[in-house]
């Protein structure tokens, strides 16, 4: 409730700004129209113009809302036409990739917490994996994995694991060294095996760390899964829609499949806070 | 029971009208072939995907396919279902352009890249123009995925082709007298744009040989059925399309238009076509597109067989 | 009759860090019976704790030698021969005080039965019977010190060693504890090494006080202490205790250069 | 199976003297054993592309990138200049004044923070790329829509931090500013702006490498007839595999420059800082 | 002759929170005079810090009047009237100790070559002349807690606001600087209140020693102190102040409940 009137308020504000920049942003088309016709325009006229043309530079926020709730709900779920059908494509790829990237962050992870060889040696060029532009050779990426015979989700699902296994990397090696020397002492002094230290200690107390990134790592994830949709040939998915939206001129549909994609996102985040709540609340670290 | 997989060179749209044509009605089953079409993007290089080894044929326009050759991919042309270029540069009138040789200088012009681009050198080439920008050459721009720089005054002139951009264009309320265009058929530096390739070893395998014949003799039917049922091979491309983007309106004019570019082709290539071609990617001055005529870059083997 | 349980012979320990070697303990001698009581007082970075992890085999001394038990301190480590208490709690947060309480249990193996016994029997120890279910947010400073005392008190090893454990608490929340410790000992007859920092502490905890000093660490003085076992919080204002207290103080100042 | 027994020996061989440096964790062995391991893909990737010949279209090999870098190095230059200088870094550095600015200026209003921060939140996780194609319709093809896309792409995870970190302050050090009736700029400049630069490092961190992607990816819907994102896609439509592989090179030894300088000046500047300070 | 400097009158304050109100402070009563020193004692929660901060005028009573020099505590607050000093250090770690000192100096607007002298003189007080080049984190916990101080003296108010400043530090450099601060008060002639946990520092340190209590925070006790002011260390072991001790400990159980 506290923050409900404040985000309201500076949602207001946001859609306000938006209805100028629109009107601003299309009136030279809709001057240029009314000079190829011989006519000219009254204030009120440009306005209504520039908030209902078909290719709008910048599209009034109900356009897009109106082309959102088309694509949702507008049609059987299962048509082409349909965001949610292009959601689910991309979400399917996305969870994939998401699953790949996470599995992979956690073990690399548990490898340099346990090896300093490890640690010294895959580290640094972890960093330096993600200043690989990995969004500018997707197609690339998709053509290499096809002639390997991958094809399908598992390229986009690559791609998007790629961009999403760093913070879980950089999460979980966090975490699992956030265990003080007194933890670890503690569990030297009751002659803890190594297993047990994990299980016991570096683990659970590497949780909140875990699930920080994860949230990170989703949104990563859908945006390297877009991304590899987008020039890549993907028939299908949000990023298809995309670049089909703008090979076509379609803004209004490019802003619905990228209000998706947001919405998308949000969802995704939103499930994983709630994971992380009710998991950090079994083990009584919510307050 | 052959298997066959082609690489398109873009998105679904009625430009491949013929080959979904084949497969939705069933010319591919009739000869017992079994083909996936993989669509194409505008960052997919289809002679990429067949040496990956991702496809067994693609489309591909010919200044690709032997700029390739030239950097050691054997590919081969098997058949030419396109007679005719589509390509063209469209201009907005305001910017006045009237004529290619005089006017082009300092002006800005959108260009397709990833392969795309060689007819477009070939050309400036014969016109003399640096591509360097300044007065005296013309700025290139990497043009993107649609229309946007000429509504934008981005650039003078734009890439086009007939059956599709052109109409965008049009869609987009300007009207064929704000435009001037140029038809690369008229300059004198038309190439020939989709044509079907395979690669060298494909061609020693006789079952694969087969199969191609087949594939060919198939789609070439699929063509002449698009061209005579534009609306049913619209119908057909707008149902292959996943992305669900495009409109009945936009594909029928497509087919109609492509009818135009594919009118007279047997499938099999024309050798004075193939020449046309090559000599104006060498005639490219100091960086043409290849620098010797190729050898073996086409085969009739398929289409003798498939034609007859 | 007096059983040697710790014996520290000429223990040197030196650490290498960046800025050069730093002697931590210098030629440290003692030996600490069953059943002793033996507290650890000195300047801040006189090498208490050092002496106490050498002693737990959480460091190796660079030269002398050290027997626990007849064994030496590691092996003494992984026989379990020792409950350790720090400064804080360190209780994990995700475990309620119970399951903490059993951890130690679990990783040594004990049966589940036998460790719902132990667990319950300790937490009575330190008067936190009911607690058991709460997380250690849900306790104040000074039960959760009480828990972690359980929780070395639990598997009941015959050595209890505390790195001044009651540090962080107050006055009278310390007095409590003090007066609890006292009570378990003379109940258990377990030996405790004890670290602190306050000199009424040592004095009314122990049998000896170990005065250190630093640069390197080494003992400067061991005082036995004349007060009876038995030890009402009251001993505080004896003349005795007075004394040791002065004595101890003034133990500490010989030893102690600027800080 | 035989073929494979090489590279079984080159890595088996790589890892163990690793693992034996690793031991001695000095500043000079830890850059050996990341060298040694860095040096180590190279030679597998070599090994792997040579004995099993895989087509240069595909994967080329490292000695074949690494010919073509050189050979290409003015392209290169050009490239980087267009795409990092000119794009990603002026994009950047603008994305990061408006954000600290933002940043500032809500802070005053705890009503402005309610209700910015859940949506700088949000949109800080969207596929932002999605719009490089609005942006590059907007500001046209040059650098000025790829720093466009860059400010967007950077701006919310700079706020966001720069926010978290104006708030970072502890409450005793707030309160100590009271006692001595210090003025709002004051407590600003000399409190909660050095407070908040670890926290503003770390947001211009994580976005450095967000601002080479959305450089680069922007130039796919458009750009002139230079760039890293421009050449990459040409080069693959001209199957020139080893140039596209000595673009990757170069932008992952910028991204890398530009990570490793902003790392530079955060320990120059937060150096009292406790994880600087290990 | 008696001025007084802080009045404050039947003093309410409740914190609202998620929990429900908590009462921290209920109906106290307290006239510090000009010069005296005032420590206040009791169990954790009982509202110590809760009071200084009222004085500071950094919690707002929510019932009483309070005045200090006069006016309302906030324009006290304002008129730069007073310096406080936190149980932590509190030093900012980009700033060297100079720097940190010269903080509020710069935010009152004193001249550079004023800013300069203050810190010198200061820096000397605490006895930390030569290390006003480093950082806070280059000196030990006893030497941040006497920058804290000189940072607090460095602008000369005549109220010194003083919470648990030695908690943190061990018995010896705790008796340094308790000596230390004795002097500088009698030096100075400042009006000091003190926040401690332990009853000799009290006793030592205080002219009125004020004993609180608990739920809600109230004062149970005041006593004034017959030891002179004039006090070397060695007063500890005096039968005054042992039983003077007696007597705040005695205090400080009356109020206390269970923990
Ligand atoms: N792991 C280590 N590496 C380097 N030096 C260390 C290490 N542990 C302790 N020291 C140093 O050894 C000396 C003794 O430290 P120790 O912790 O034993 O002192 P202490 O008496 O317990 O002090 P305190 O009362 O502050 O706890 C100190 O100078 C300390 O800085
Ligand atoms: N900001 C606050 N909001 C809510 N409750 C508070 C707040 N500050 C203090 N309290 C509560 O007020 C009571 C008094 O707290 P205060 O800090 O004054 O105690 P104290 O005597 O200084 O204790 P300690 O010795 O532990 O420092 C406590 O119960 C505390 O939990
Ligand atoms: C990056 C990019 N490349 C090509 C085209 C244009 N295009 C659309 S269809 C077609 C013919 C292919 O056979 C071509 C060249 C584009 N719009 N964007
Ligand atoms: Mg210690
Ligand atoms: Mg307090």
């Amino acid at each position: 409730m506290r923050t409900a009137l404040p985000v309201l308020t500076v949602l207001l504000a946001i859609i306000l700004v938006w209805y100028v920049a629109a009107v601003a942003m299309n009136a030279t088309w809709a001057r240029d129209q009314a000079a190829r016709a011989d006519v000219t325009l009254s204030n009120a006229e440009l306005v209504r113009q520039t908030l209902t043309q078909d290719r709008p530079v910048l599209p009034a926020p109900h356009q897009v809302a109106l082309g959102l709730w088309e694509g949702l709900f507008g049609q059987k779920i299962t048509s082409k036409r349909s965001l949610v059908w292009h959601g689910g494509i991309t979400l399917s790829a996305t969870m994939a990739g998401f699953a790949i990237g996470t599995l992979a962050g956690i073990l690399l992870a548990v490898g340099i917490v346990h090896s300093r060889a490890m640690d010294q040696s895959v580290m640094p060029w972890a960093v330096a994996s993600q200043s690989v532009p990995i969004l500018a050779i997707a197609p690339m990426v998709i053509v290499v994995f096809a002639s390997a015979g991958v094809t399908g989700l598992l390229p986009k699902a690559i791609i998007a694991a790629w961009l999403s296994f760093f913070p879980v990397l950089v999460g979980m090696v966090k975490g699992l060294r956030t265990p003080d020397q007194m933890q670890l002492d503690l569990m030297r002094s009751w002659n803890a095996s190594a297993a047990q230290v994990f299980w016991r200690l570096r683990l659970p107390a590497s949780l909140p760390y875990l699930f920080a990134s994860l949230k990170v790592a989703v949104a990563a994830a859908l945006v390297g899964t877009i991304v590899g949709e987008l020039p890549a040939g993907a028939t299908a998915g949000l990023g298809a829609r995309l670049l089909s939206g703008s090979y076509y001129g379609q803004t209004v549909q490019i802003w619905a499949a990228l209000f998706a994609a947001a919405i998308l996102a949000a969802l995704l985040v939103m499930v994983i806070g709630l994971i992380e709540r009710l998991v950090l609340q079994r083990m009584g670290l919510a307050r | 029971e052959g298997e066959l997989t082609l690489q398109l060179k873009w998105v679904t749209q009625a430009q491949f009208a013929g080959y979904y044509v084949a497969l939705d009605k069933g010319f591919y089953e009739e000869e017992g072939l079994d083909v996936t079409i993989l669509p194409g993007g505008p960052d997919i290089a289809p002679t990429q995907v067949l040496a990956g080894g991702g496809a067994d044929v693609i489309v591909e326009w010919m200044p690709a396919a032997l700029a390739a050759r030239e950097k050691g991919l054997p590919l081969v042309n098997i058949a030419q279902p396109f007679k005719r270029s589509g390509m063209m540069l469209t201009c907005l009138k305001e910017s006045g352009i009237t004529d290619p040789k005089t006017d082009f200088a300092g002006k800005t012009l959108g260009v397709w890249f990833s392969g795309n681009e060689y007819p477009f050198l070939s050309w400036m080439n014969h016109l003399g123009l640096s591509t360097e920008g300044g007065a005296e050459g013309v700025t290139v721009l990497k043009q993107g995925f649609n229309v946007d720089p000429l509504l934008q005054k981005q650039a003078a002139c734009i890439s086009t082709m007939t059956y599709n951009e052109y109409g965008q264009v049009l869609d987009a309320g300007l009207t064929p007298e704000d435009l001037v265009t140029f038809k690369y058929e008229d300059q004198g530096v038309a190439t020939l744009e989709d044509g079907l390739y395979v690669l060298e070893s494909t061609l020693e395998d006789p079952a694969m040989v087969d199969s191609l014949v087949q594939f060919v003799r198939a789609s070439m039917k699929g063509w002449d059925y698009a061209a005579q049922n534009p609306e049913e091979a619209a119908e057909i491309v707008l149902d292959n399309d996943e992305t669900g983007a495009q409109t009945m309106d936009h594909q029928l004019r497509m087919v109609q238009e492509i009818a135009k570019l594919t009118e007279g082709s047997t499938g099999a290539l024309d050798e004075a076509d193939y020449q046309r071609t090559v000599d104006t990617l060498l005639s490219g001055g100091s960086d043409p597109v290849i620098s010797a005529a190729p050898e073996g870059a086409f085969s009739h083997v398929v289409t003798e067989r498939a034609v007859e | 009759m007096t059983v040697p349980v710790i014996e520290a012979r000429n223990i040197d320990l030196t650490f290498q860090t960046a800025d050069g070697p730093v002697h931590a303990l210098k030629g440290v001698d003692l030996t600490i019976d069953r059943g002793d009581f033996v507290s650890f007082i000195g300047p801040s970075g006189c090498g208490k704790t050092t002496f106490l992890r050498t002693i737990a085999a959480l460091e190796v001394p660079t030269g002398g030698s050290l027997t626990v038990n007849g064994m030496t301190a590691d092996a003494a480590r992984r026989a379990r021969a020792y409950g350790y208490v720090f400064q804080a709690p360190g209780l994990y947060p995700w475990r309620t005080i119970s399951r903490n309480i059993s951890l130690p249990l679990e990783i040594m193996g004990f049966s589940r039965s036998d460790r719902r016994d132990r667990i319950d029997q300790v937490l009575d120890l330190v008067d936190l019977a009911g607690f058991g279910g709460k997380y250690p947010w849900q306790l104040s400073g000074g039960m959760q010190q009480r828990a972690s005392i359980a929780r070395a008190l639990a598997f009941d090893a015959d050595i209890l060693l505390m790195d001044e454990p009651f540090g962080a608490l107050d006055e009278i929340v310390r007095d409590k504890l003090n007066e609890a410790l006292l009570e378990l000992w003379r109940k258990t007859g377990k030996t405790i090494g004890f670290v602190t920092h306050s000199i009424p502490e040592a004095v009314y905890l122990s049998t000896r006080i170990v005065v250190m000093s630093p640069r390197p660490g080494r003992i400067t003085k061991i005082i036995d202490s004349p007060l009876p076992r038995e030890r009402p919080l009251e001993i505080r204002d004896t003349p005795e205790f007075i004394a040791l207290a002065h004595e101890v103080r003034e133990g500490l100042r010989e030893g102690h250069g600027h800080d | 199976m035989l073929t494979a027994a090489p590279i079984l020996i080159v890595w088996l061989g790589a890892w163990g003297l690793n693992t034996w440096l690793a031991r001695f964790d000095t500043r000079l062995t830890r850059l050996l054993v990341a060298l040694i391991f860095g040096a180590t893909i190279l030679i597998l990737w070599e090994m792997i592309v040579r004995i099993y010949d895989v087509p240069s279209v595909i994967l080329p090999a490292p000695s074949q990138i690494g010919a073509s870098f050189v050979e290409n190095r003015a392209i290169l230059w050009t490239d980087f200049v267009q795409t990092i200088l000119r794009g990603a870094l002026t994009g950047w550095i603008i994305g990061a004044l408006a954000a600290i600015a933002t940043a500032i200026a809500i802070d005053r209003s705890p009503f402005l923070r309610r209700g910015l921060l859940p949506i700088g939140n949000f949109v800080a996780a969207l596929p932002i790329v999605g719009i490089a194609p609005i942006l590059v319709m907007w500001f046209g093809f040059d650098w000025q829509s790829k720093a466009a896309v860059v400010v967007v792409m950077v701006f919310f995870p700079i706020l966001v931090n720069m926010v978290a970190g104006l708030a970072a302050t502890d409450p005793m050090q707030r309160d100590l500013m009271r006692t001595w009736a210090a003025p709002y700029w004051q407590s600003l400049w000399k409190l909660r702006m050095p407070a908040a630069m670890p926290f503003l490092f770390n947001g211009l961190k994580i976005t450095t490498t967000l601002a080479l992607i959305g450089a680069i990816v922007a130039e796919f819907f458009g750009s002139p007839t230079k760039g890293m994102g421009f050449r990459i896609s040409t080069a693959v439509g001209r199957l020139d595999l080893p140039l596209v592989w000595a673009e990757i090179l170069a932008a992952a030894i910028a991204g890398s420059l530009f990570y490793g300088l902003v790392a530079l000046i955060e320990k120059k500047v937060t150096f009292w800082h406790p994880s600087q300070r290990a």
